[in-house]
């Protein structure tokens, strides 16, 4: 079976990509596989400036998944730009650069700066950070405010594809979903974390500095499910679906509710090699279920 | 960090349980493991995470490499929560995903005096550190502990190095035993590396001290990991130039001068 | 230890009570324990006329949880009167209605047949329930509605509690908190299930015939907590806490953000006598951890 | 449906696991129970959860009792899943929480004739069944199956009870099956009770002819189940009188004219 994805403008050898936030820059993961294997490699949320993140502790596990609230921690865009990408395959394997930024205009100085880079593959804005105090998430629950935001990165974005990643932690995905796209997003990615809490009755104090964090990992995978299930019908753009995947039936099913791509995020921690076993194992599975195309699968799902 | 080692042989593998025993009660085990192909530093750990395990819990976790031979890799655990007692109960045969050697481990020259400071399971990465060591006449151990000392693998220690053992019950044994490490750090200051491992109150007074008395001391920190591969960013310490360093690359071994405990 | 708790009017022995849906009428659990013991019983969602409910499949297991898409079938409220209710200890033990309805009209009918019940402790108000077509989530989502409707069913319940159950499927849960305290509720009861599905690759069907479920179990645990901190910091009220708990740290985790009950739902189908032994073994963990008194232990999480 | 068994013993107890044995592959298993307190009947079930399963799996898993002497509670189980795959790899001492005995159970006079049709996995609870019955001579037993026989306990049913077994490896052995069958139920309806258990398609199959011939026929079903005791109404099954009934209290068997498959 041919195994290619095209996201419009964004073309992949598979539709495994990895998540951002989950690994790192991509290099971390070099002992552990061939990064050339892969679909995409999604980087690191990266702002104009480093950023150090929040203060320790920032991770705590829960029943099958994890808080984190990392704040962002990164080197910046230049840094990246100078010290990482080059050491990146992205002539092969597309490199998604995953954005963050406070403001409208610093998300356009960012996008102005990776615009012309020619080892980018696409951009994907992360108006769903649930973990910054500034930022982040409003743009993510606020149709208005998410508009604004992505019709104008598209105006700098220039030849890159624009993904545009859906914070969970609305009423209706729909509606955000609809409105990134009439705002001239690519493609869509969803979901980011779910807020959650965890706290210690011995210490009597949040496990977490910050209080809240962002639920991940197979925990959310229901939840994940609905809702690219519900963006993919409300859309006519590319969907990729994410929330803790972790084999490769969790792949097929986000592409049988409609998705045309996944992203593998806190699977990334059980086995450093698991992004690269899933696209091993994905073509076995494809097989042993008489899929032929991705066409024919994707969005097959019968009801009633 | 000037002291990050190079390591290109670090892999994934899965590794199968030879044999779990049990030291004193069935709080400390030692796991034995088929030998993995790479090769360590003293003070370099693994990610360990059963096969067994599927959703729950989903993190790994993180254990100091005890000895590795050429028949087993061996780990030194103390059962302290739902993932070591889940580890504790695994049998022979049974696959462990192991990712490492992981972190930067202990820097040493066999000629030259070292003091290690043990506290508790901190024991573990001196095992083998010992017990490889060209002359055990130049190691100074002292090694605090709550549990009995047969609990721990501290009679299997070279017999040629010089070690002292002081178990804490009370505050009482507890204000002594600070003292005793103070003294120790002092006297030592000026004449070698200092290396020490435990738990984290044990750390920051090792570390008051070995500021005071301007040590040259390494300080293995054990911080919660998800990823141990430097990409979660959820183990980092903060250093005193205000970055953020993710302890399971970088370190966890820092100079004592250069991290915030 | 004193464990009572006064819930504004809804008086306890202890602050265990058992969540709708998942302790039937109470009576298919009393070979497993004694119901006396219990702070208090919720029993099934109740409508004016029975239910018959969703098609088979309605439930579905998930990591460290489930799905389920019952769709509130129920002996209706006359029956639960005449048969169920005579058989409950609600003397000793306050017996708790949970209400469903499909309009303001039919909650009101309701809540007049049992305000005169000297049988029912408190009314707790389901306007969350996300797997029936009409009403339920509706109400939970939309403040006005939901307004409406609590300010309507106090009119009616006379010396009733009436307790408001919240659906965790918005993007604030703070506003529709707040909007239910001020139509009135004596206590806010939260989280019901979280939007959720599930599908089989092999059938490429939904695992629920109702597509969509809500997903319950130690999965959510994390969410619930962090909705139930931010209710208890925005309301006055008392709160009761629910969501994944399935142990006595659990338990004290949701008191200690600020909750004055819990209810236990999931966990009562790991073991029937679940709730019961929660219910002994607090006490020890109370003990264990020197708690002196609810008073002082509510709320108390330090931060920073 | 009238034929609900009045059981005011249900218990739920922790049992220790006594030993278990693999029936052919490791996809059959036998596990064995420490006996609990409470006495059976045949076709009644009991919710097994292991106590190791902490969060996950959330839900028991329910079994056919196929056996209860003094001395222990016996399950016969078959590896489908990731429950069944933890289960099959329980250790003796383990500790299972179980619960039951749950539903009705069949009903049947000893010095009647009855019709045992079992499915595969649905011999399960007539081992018990056949084994502690008054008349044996009184059973006829039609057993289809797709493993060897040796992987079901087929051999251990009383000598003196008529029975037989016929593999389905093909399109071919399972169309000769269902005429067996037919034929078997329309010989049989005027003469007994009919008892089935097995896979839906096959009770499917039985329930058509059992109304064709108008059979006195009981089908255990095997829906998914969360709880066990009539409380999530997960299990549901649909009558011919348009209810819902739960087949874990109500029933699991059903009488065939009453039940929607
Ligand atoms: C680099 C490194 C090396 C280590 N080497 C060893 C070793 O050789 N032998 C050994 O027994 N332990 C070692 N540890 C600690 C060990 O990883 C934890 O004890 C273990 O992860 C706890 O898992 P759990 O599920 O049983 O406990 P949990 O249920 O997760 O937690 C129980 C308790 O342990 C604490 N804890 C949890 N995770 C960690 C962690 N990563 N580090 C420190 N405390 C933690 C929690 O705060 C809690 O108090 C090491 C940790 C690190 C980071
Ligand atoms: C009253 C009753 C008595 C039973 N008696 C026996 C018995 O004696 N021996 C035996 O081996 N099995 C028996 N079963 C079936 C057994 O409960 C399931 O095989 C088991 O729950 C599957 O668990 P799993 O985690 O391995 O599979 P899962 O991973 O949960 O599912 C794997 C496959 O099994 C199917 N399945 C899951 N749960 C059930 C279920 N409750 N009933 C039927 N199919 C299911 C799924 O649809 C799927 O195809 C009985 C079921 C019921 C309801
Ligand atoms: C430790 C961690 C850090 C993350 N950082 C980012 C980030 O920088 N930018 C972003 O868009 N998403 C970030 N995420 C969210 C993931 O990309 C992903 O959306 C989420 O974890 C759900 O997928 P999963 O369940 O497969 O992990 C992070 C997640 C984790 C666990
Ligand atoms: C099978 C099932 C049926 C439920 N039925 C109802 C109901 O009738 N009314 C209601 O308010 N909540 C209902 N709930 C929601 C629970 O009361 C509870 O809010 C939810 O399950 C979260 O708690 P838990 O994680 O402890 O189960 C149901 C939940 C389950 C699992
Ligand atoms: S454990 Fe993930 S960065 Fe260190
Ligand atoms: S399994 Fe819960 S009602 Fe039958």
């Amino acid at each position: 079976m041919d195994f290619r994805v095209d996201l419009g403008g964004l073309k992949l050898t598979n539709p495994i990509m990895t998540a951002s936030g989950t690994f790192g820059y991509g290099l971390e993961f070099k002992p552990y596989g061939n990064l050339e294997e892969l679909g995409a490699i999604v980087v690191k949320g990266l702002s104009l400036r480093p950023r150090q993140g929040n203060p320790m502790p920032r991770i705590v596990e829960t029943p099958c998944g994890m808080l984190n609230a990392i704040g962002l921690q990164n080197i910046g865009v230049e840094k990246f730009l100078l010290e990482k990408l080059p050491l990146l395959p992205w002539k092969t394997t597309p490199v998604v650069v995953n954005l963050y930024a406070q403001s409208a205009e610093e998300f356009s100085d960012l996008t102005r700066v990776l615009s012309s880079e020619e080892g980018v593959g696409a951009l994907e804005v992360n108006i769903s950070c649930p973990n910054v105090k500034e930022g982040g998430l409003q743009f993510g629950q606020d149709p208005q405010a998410a508009f604004k935001v992505v019709n104008m990165l598209k105006k700098h974005a220039g030849s890159k594809p624009v993904i545009v990643k859906l914070s969970p932690n609305v009423a209706d995905i729909k509606v955000i979903a609809k409105t990134v796209e009439s705002a001239g997003a690519d493609i869509i990615s969803l979901i980011n974390t779910i807020g959650g809490m965890a706290v210690d009755i011995h210490t009597r104090k949040p496990c977490i500095t910050n209080v809240f964090g962002g639920l991940s990992g197979p925990a959310i995978k229901p939840v994940a499910l609905k809702m690219v299930y519900e963006v993919c019908k409300t859309v006519k753009i590319p969907v990729i679906g994410l929330g803790g995947i972790s084999n490769t039936q969790d792949i097929l099913e986000f592409i049988l509710v409609g998705a045309s791509a996944v992203q593998i995020g806190t699977a990334s921690f059980t086995r450093p090699d698991k992004v690269f076993t899933l696209v091993k194992d994905l073509r076995v599975k494809v097989e042993e279920l008489g899929i032929k195309s991705w066409d024919e699968f994707r969005g097959s799902l019968r009801l009633g | 960090m000037n002291h990050k080692i190079e390591n290109k042989k670090q892999r994934c593998q899965s590794l199968k349980v030879q044999t779990i025993t049990y030291s004193g009660t069935r709080d400390f085990v030692h796991v034995y493991l088929d030998p993995p192909i790479w090769d360590y530093v003293p003070g370099q750990f693994v990610m360990f995470r059963p096969g067994s395990w599927s959703n729950d819990p989903v993190w790994p976790r993180p254990f100091s490499i005890c000895e590795k031979t050429d028949d087993a890799l061996r780990l030194f655990i103390q059962v302290v929560g739902r993932g070591t007692k889940l580890i504790s109960c695994l049998r022979p045969g049974e696959d462990v995903d192991i990712w490492g050697p992981l972190g930067n481990g202990f820097s040493l020259k066999n000629d030259e005096s070292v003091l290690i400071l043990a506290g508790g399971m901190g024991i573990a990465p001196f095992v083998g550190l010992c017990k490889t060591h060209k002359n055990p006449g130049n190691i100074n151990l002292l090694f605090g502990h709550r549990a009995p000392l047969s609990s721990y693998p501290y009679d299997e220690l070279p017999e040629n190095m010089s070690k002292e053992a002081m178990q804490q019950k009370s505050m009482e044994d507890l204000n002594e035993f600070q003292l005793v490490l103070k003294q120790k750090i002092q006297d030592f200051a000026s004449k070698g590396r200092i290396l020490a491992c435990g738990p984290s109150s044990f750390l920051r007074a090792i570390q008051k001290y070995c500021l005071e008395y301007k040590a040259d001391a390494w300080l293995s920190l054990e911080n919660k990991m998800a990823c141990g591969v430097g990409a979660c960013l959820g183990c980092v310490a903060r250093t005193t130039d205000d970055e953020y360093v993710q302890t399971c690359t970088c370190v966890p071994v820092f100079s004592a001068d250069k991290v915030f405990l």
